[in-house]
């Protein structure tokens, strides 16, 4: 069965992909107030609800880029502000580990982002997404890790 | 037989490489490895062995089988056709080359591995003789002359020549394309070449090794049940570094994989010293450690030469020698159950 | 070796031995509370392959895997295969949530069959079955029914869980049971309401029925029920000669390369999975 | 051969034949003077083989999750072998609970550096047939003539940049050494790589880690890979390949196996050591412990037993991980 042809015509013209992990308890709830407050972000951002920032195993993000992904952003509680109580500390000091060891493999920086948004934060979430979609236009396609079978 | 200076060998290659596709150890960052010809490769005869063996040509780590496509309750099949392209592997050394005789037996055994089939097919042998046989070599323990190293065609270093002569229609085909670059020599023209490697493997401390212990006259069924094999399996890790270096290993697993288009079905080579090798969902047959080393063993030692004609299933490269991590090898488990060496 | 043997099992096989069959599921049987019966054919009525009594095939459901099943129906029944399959892992989950016309891959006959048209011919046959283990026995036991002249007086002992634990229990009660010349004996483990039939495992029901050495023994089922068959058997006067089984490991090719299945110079899914229990005992004790 | 080598088999012999341990781990003679293998000494007989010299670079307090069990039935301690750096390994899977103390006798043996086979052959030595050394000399003999090497120039990669001489958790120990802390910039190698452009780094794991062949020998070394199953071997997680089918996989398999060993790393090296295709895999290890000590403070897996890691800790005022965008470099 051929890969139908209208895909090949969307190939033509680059959108991105991004993956958006969102907190259950904030961002997701901003997420929701951005729409409901008819504001304004991309749709090339697929939203991915998580119970808690701190779910988002190192592996997720690897896997989004894996299966195409452009950009992975990853958004939860304020620190302090966890549901959870402790669960974006955690968070942040994972991201910050891989974070830089894809910088260190030679991954662009920028393709990946934390960003913490509450609930009350429709506005941020949306500027959020826009300054992220934009950073990820700028990078263009990610050749560096993604699986080639997936690219096809 | 036949000869070229040897300081003409990486244009005698790139003559190869001209005409169809050429395999050969190539380096990258600092290993050698069988790896498709590329302009500027250089033949680096001092490297005895690549870390894969050659077998990585004909079989490959990981190759398509079939492409799925899933549309609610209809499958489509679409299979991957076996390569039917011309190649020739150059730089074996004797023992990789027995190694592809090992292989043989089994795929090319109905019914048969059509992926594997096609390669062999395909492929044209050119061996060389290895030049400095280290102190990890006992291909003499299986009965392999490592002055006569086969395939297709079969060549030495001779002093300042690479002598060559091709053994069947295919080999002869090869030396033909490449036509002047050729000269005619002497059929003795290796002798003293092959007589110094002869040399050099005598003085070699494992020389005596042999299969002593390991016969057909040898029950199975005692040797399986050798109390020695718990103490040799002591430190193995149950990683698959031997495996994976290995010329004769053949076992792989069948594998698909979803890229969000279709399905891929692909085969990889696999290691009997995974604990996940055997496990179903009730369980594994073997699911101690000492079981699987001892299977990997009883396999090459025992199992394979019952089944094909007494021909044991290693080849005495000594790769699992030089690689593994911590040093337990196939010649310490044949001193320990086989006869004195 | 299995070069001697002369099924057809593998004529016009020699290439692509990896690439399954495009196959339908055309109806599905709920047998037991984890057991389902599919039945299989080729696209647009097709037929598949031939095959013979205790032969297998590789079931593949892309992007899940594939494995190895005993087939089911009668070689006589040509128009379709039947699989019964107990839902116990990652593939056999994915097939119980399949529904009918569900597209699938098949590629098989695979394994060595039951010797029906050598051994077996004359002789009186004892069915001995567990659980699911009545699935590789099923399609030897329909052959036997189909040329029943062949062979001498069939006795089947079949044992499981519970009651709603009896695989094909329907076609037992209205089709095997009351036919001449053949017995059968069923039982469960453990008493249950409503059930008046005999309770007790299958090794201890064996020796109770204290059936003669005259006879040649086919078992299938957990590995524990085979081991204590087996002794009974023994105990009972059988050679091991006149005892059968079918082996299962792990198996990924079905040709006897990828090594899954090896157990000593054999490979199950090649050399089996039928073995003759003199033959096993020649194996290292891996299975 | 190491100064304490003689010191150490009489004493392991002595413990076992007073029955103060009924097993011994440690390292046995192999086949030629370089193959030494770990082993389980089980009689004072066995213990004829066992060997400390300059070739005994494995770990061998992985072994210790296995044989500190003592099987029903028998009585007794283990006694395990420990170098130095092996001591901190030790130590941490004490803190993840994975080795039973009361039934494992520590022996530190001192250790002045381990040397590597294949840095030996790679100095043209090859053939060999035999080997003696003397004061950190090793004289090789070859089928091509006796070679002299120093054991100090062909020093395993982790030994290069020893971690000191101090062991950290011991029940006796037998040591001639001074304790000089660590030799050598153990981040030299990272800081090369920072130092590189992205895309000269990319370029350089592109090479390392197209070589990889997932034989699993860095995961099933690791003193800190000691999960029952790992998710590397769970059909489930989808990612259990077993084989790189596309350039994405390797990267995967080894930035996932450093991030589960991150902050429980004891730096020991054994993952480079054993590799076959020679990746430098603990310029990923290094490079967590370096950020690790810059971002969240110094810390040193394995220094002492029952620490609580830095990715399972935290503190209020963490850095962002915006950090790693806008620090400075390539």
């Amino acid at each position: 069965m051929p890969i139908n042809e209208a895909n090949q015509e969307i190939k033509k013209e680059w959108k991105p992909k991004i993956v958006a992990f969102c907190c259950n308890w904030c961002s997701y709830a901003g997420a929701d107030l951005a729409g409901s407050s008819r504001l304004v972000y991309p749709a090339d951002v697929k939203i991915i609800r998580v119970p808690c920032s701190c779910r988002v195993n190192p592996m997720f993000i690897l896997r989004a880029f894996e299966k195409g992904a452009d950009g992975v952003i990853l958004c939860g509680c304020h620190p302090g502000d966890c549901h959870y109580s402790t669960g974006n500390y955690y968070t942040r000091r994972r991201m910050t580990l891989l974070f830089s060891m894809l910088d260190y493999i030679g991954v662009e920086k920028g393709r990946t982002r934390v960003e913490w948004v509450s609930a009350a934060e429709g506005v941020k979430f949306s500027t959020v997404m826009n300054n992220f979609v934009s950073k990820i236009y700028e990078l263009g396609e990610n050749v560096k890790v993604g699986d080639l079978r997936c690219k096809e | 037989m036949k000869k070229i200076a040897f300081s003409q060998i990486d244009n005698l290659l790139a003559a190869i490489a001209a005409t169809q596709k050429l395999y050969m150890p190539v380096e990258t960052a600092g290993q050698y490895n069988y790896g498709e010809w590329t302009p500027g490769t250089k033949y680096n005869p001092d490297v005895l062995h690549t870390v894969k063996s050659a077998k990585s040509v004909f079989f490959p780590q990981s190759e398509d089988l079939i492409r799925f496509q899933r549309d609610g309750m209809n499958l489509s099949i679409d299979p991957v056709a076996p390569e039917d392209e011309d190649f020739v592997v150059f730089g074996v050394h004797a023992c990789d080359v027995k190694g592809f005789d090992v292989l043989d037996r089994v795929f090319l055994h109905d019914p048969v591995d059509a992926y594997y089939t096609s390669r062999r097919k395909h492929g044209t042998v050119f061996s060389v003789m290895c030049k400095a046989p280290e102190e990890t070599c006992f291909c003499g323990a299986f009965g392999i002359d490592s002055t006569a190293p086969g395939g297709d065609v079969e060549s030495w270093i001779a002093g300042d020549d690479l002598v060559m002569r091709a053994n069947t229609e295919k080999g002869e085909k090869l030396l033909e394309s490449l036509g002047s670059m050729l000269a005619d020599c002497d059929d003795n023209a290796a002798d003293s070449a092959k007589a110094e490697n002869k040399e050099v493997l005598a003085k070699l401390p494992l020389a005596e090794l042999n299969t002593v212990g390991f016969g057909k006259e040898v029950d199975l069924l005692t040797l399986f049940n050798r109390p020695e094999w718990k103490e040799l399996a002591s430190g193995c890790l149950g990683c698959g570094t031997c495996t994976y270096v290995c010329p004769t290993c053949q076992c792989y697993d069948v594998r698909d994989y979803n890229t969000g288009k279709e399905i891929q079905r692909f085969r990889v080579w696999d290691s009997c010293m995974y604990s996940d090798f055997t496990m179903m969902a009730h369980g594994t047959n073997r699911p101690d450690h000492t079981q699987r080393f001892r299977q990997r063993f009883m396999h090459k030692l025992k199992y394979y030469p019952d089944r094909y004609e007494g021909v044991f299933g290693c080849i005495g490269c000594g790769r699992c020698l030089q690689k593994c991590p911590i040093s337990m090898n196939i010649v310490k488990v044949m001193k320990k159950l086989g006869g004195e060496a | 070796m299995s070069e001697n043997c002369n099924c057809h099992c593998h004529d016009g096989m020699e290439k692509d031995m990896l690439i399954p069959q495009l196959a339908v599921v055309t109806a599905i049987r709920q047998d037991t509370p984890d057991v389902k019966t599919f039945r299989v054919e080729g696209l647009n009525g097709e037929k598949l392959f031939d095959h013979m009594p205790g032969q297998c095939a590789m079931v593949t459901l892309p992007g899940v895997g594939e494995a190895m099943f005993s087939i089911t129906s009668s070689p006589t029944l040509t128009g379709y295969k039947e699989f019964s399959i107990k839902r116990c892992g990652e593939l056999t989950d994915a097939l119980h949530s399949m529904e009918v016309g569900q597209q699938i891959g098949v590629r098989g006959p695979y394994g060595k069959q039951f010797p029906v048209d050598t051994e077996f011919k004359g002789k009186n046959l004892l069915f001995i079955a567990g659980g699911i283990g009545l699935a590789p026995l099923h399609s030897v036991i329909n052959y036997v029914r189909a040329n029943r002249k062949d062979y001498g007086h069939v006795d089947i002992l079949y044992g499981s869980r519970s009651a709603d634990d009896l695989v094909d229990y329907d076609e037992i009660k209205n089709e095997w049971i009351g036919e001449e010349d053949m017995n059968v004996y069923i039982t469960i483990d453990r008493p249950q309401e409503g059930w008046d039939g005999h309770v007790g495992f299958v090794p201890a029901y064996l020796k109770e029925l204290a059936f003669e050495p005259n006879c040649t023994a086919i078992i299938c089922g957990p590995p524990i029920m085979i081991k204590f068959v087996l002794q009974a058997l023994i105990e009972m006067g059988f050679d091991k000669t006149q005892v059968y089984t079918t082996l299962e490991l792990k198996m990924k090719c079905g040709i006897g390369k990828c090594g899954r299945c090896n157990i000593g110079s054999k490979y199950v899914c090649k050399d089996g999975p039928v073995f003759r229990c003199d033959e096993i005992d020649e194996l290292p004790n891996e299975y | 051969m190491q100064r304490v080598s003689a010191k150490v088999l009489s004493r392991v012999r002595e413990l076992m034949a007073d029955g103060t341990v009924t097993k011994v781990v440690g390292w046995k003679k192999g086949e030629f003077f370089y193959d030494c293998t770990p082993f389980v000494f089980e009689t004072v007989e066995s213990l004829d083989e066992l060997v400390y010299d300059s070739f005994c670079a494995a770990n061998l307090s992985k072994y210790m999750i296995k044989n500190s069990v003592i099987p029903e039935g028998q009585t007794g301690k283990v006694l395990v072998l420990l170098k130095p750096c092996d001591t901190y390994s030790f130590n941490q899977l004490l803190t993840e609970h994975r080795i039973v103390r009361e039934n494992v006798y520590i022996l530190g043996v001192g250790c002045e550096g381990m040397a590597d086979i294949e840095r030996v052959k790679a100095q043209g030595i090859k053939g060999i047939t035999g080997a003696s050394e003397k004061d950190g000399i090793l004289t090789v003999e070859t089928v091509y003539g006796n070679k002299e090497v120093a054991v100090k120039d062909v020093l395993v990669n982790k030994c290069e940049t020893c971690k000191g001489k101090a062991h950290v958790i011991y029940d006796e120990l037998i040591s001639e050494n001074e304790d000089e802390g660590a030799a050598g910039d153990r981040f030299e190698g990272v800081r090369a790589l920072e130092a590189m452009t992205s895309e000269e780094r990319f370029a350089f794991w592109k090479a390392e880690l197209s070589k990889c062949i997932r034989c699993n020998a860095c995961r099933n070394a690791c003193p800190a890979c000691s999960c029952r199953k790992c998710v590397f071997d769970n059909n489930a997680s989808g990612i259990a390949s077993k084989a790189n089918t596309d350039s994405f996989e390797e990267k995967m398999f080894h930035i996932i196996r450093a991030f589960h060993v991150a902050g429980r790393c004891t730096d020991c090296g054994e993952c480079t050591r054993v590799c076959p295709q020679g990746i430098p895999l603990h310029l990923f290890n290094r490079k967590y412990i370096k950020d690790i000590n810059e971002f969240y403070g110094d810390y040193s897996a394995g220094e002492t037993a029952g620490q609580r890691g830095p990715l399972i800790n935290f503190t209020k005022d963490d850095v962002e991980p915006q950090i790693v965008s806008d620090r400075e470099g390539n």
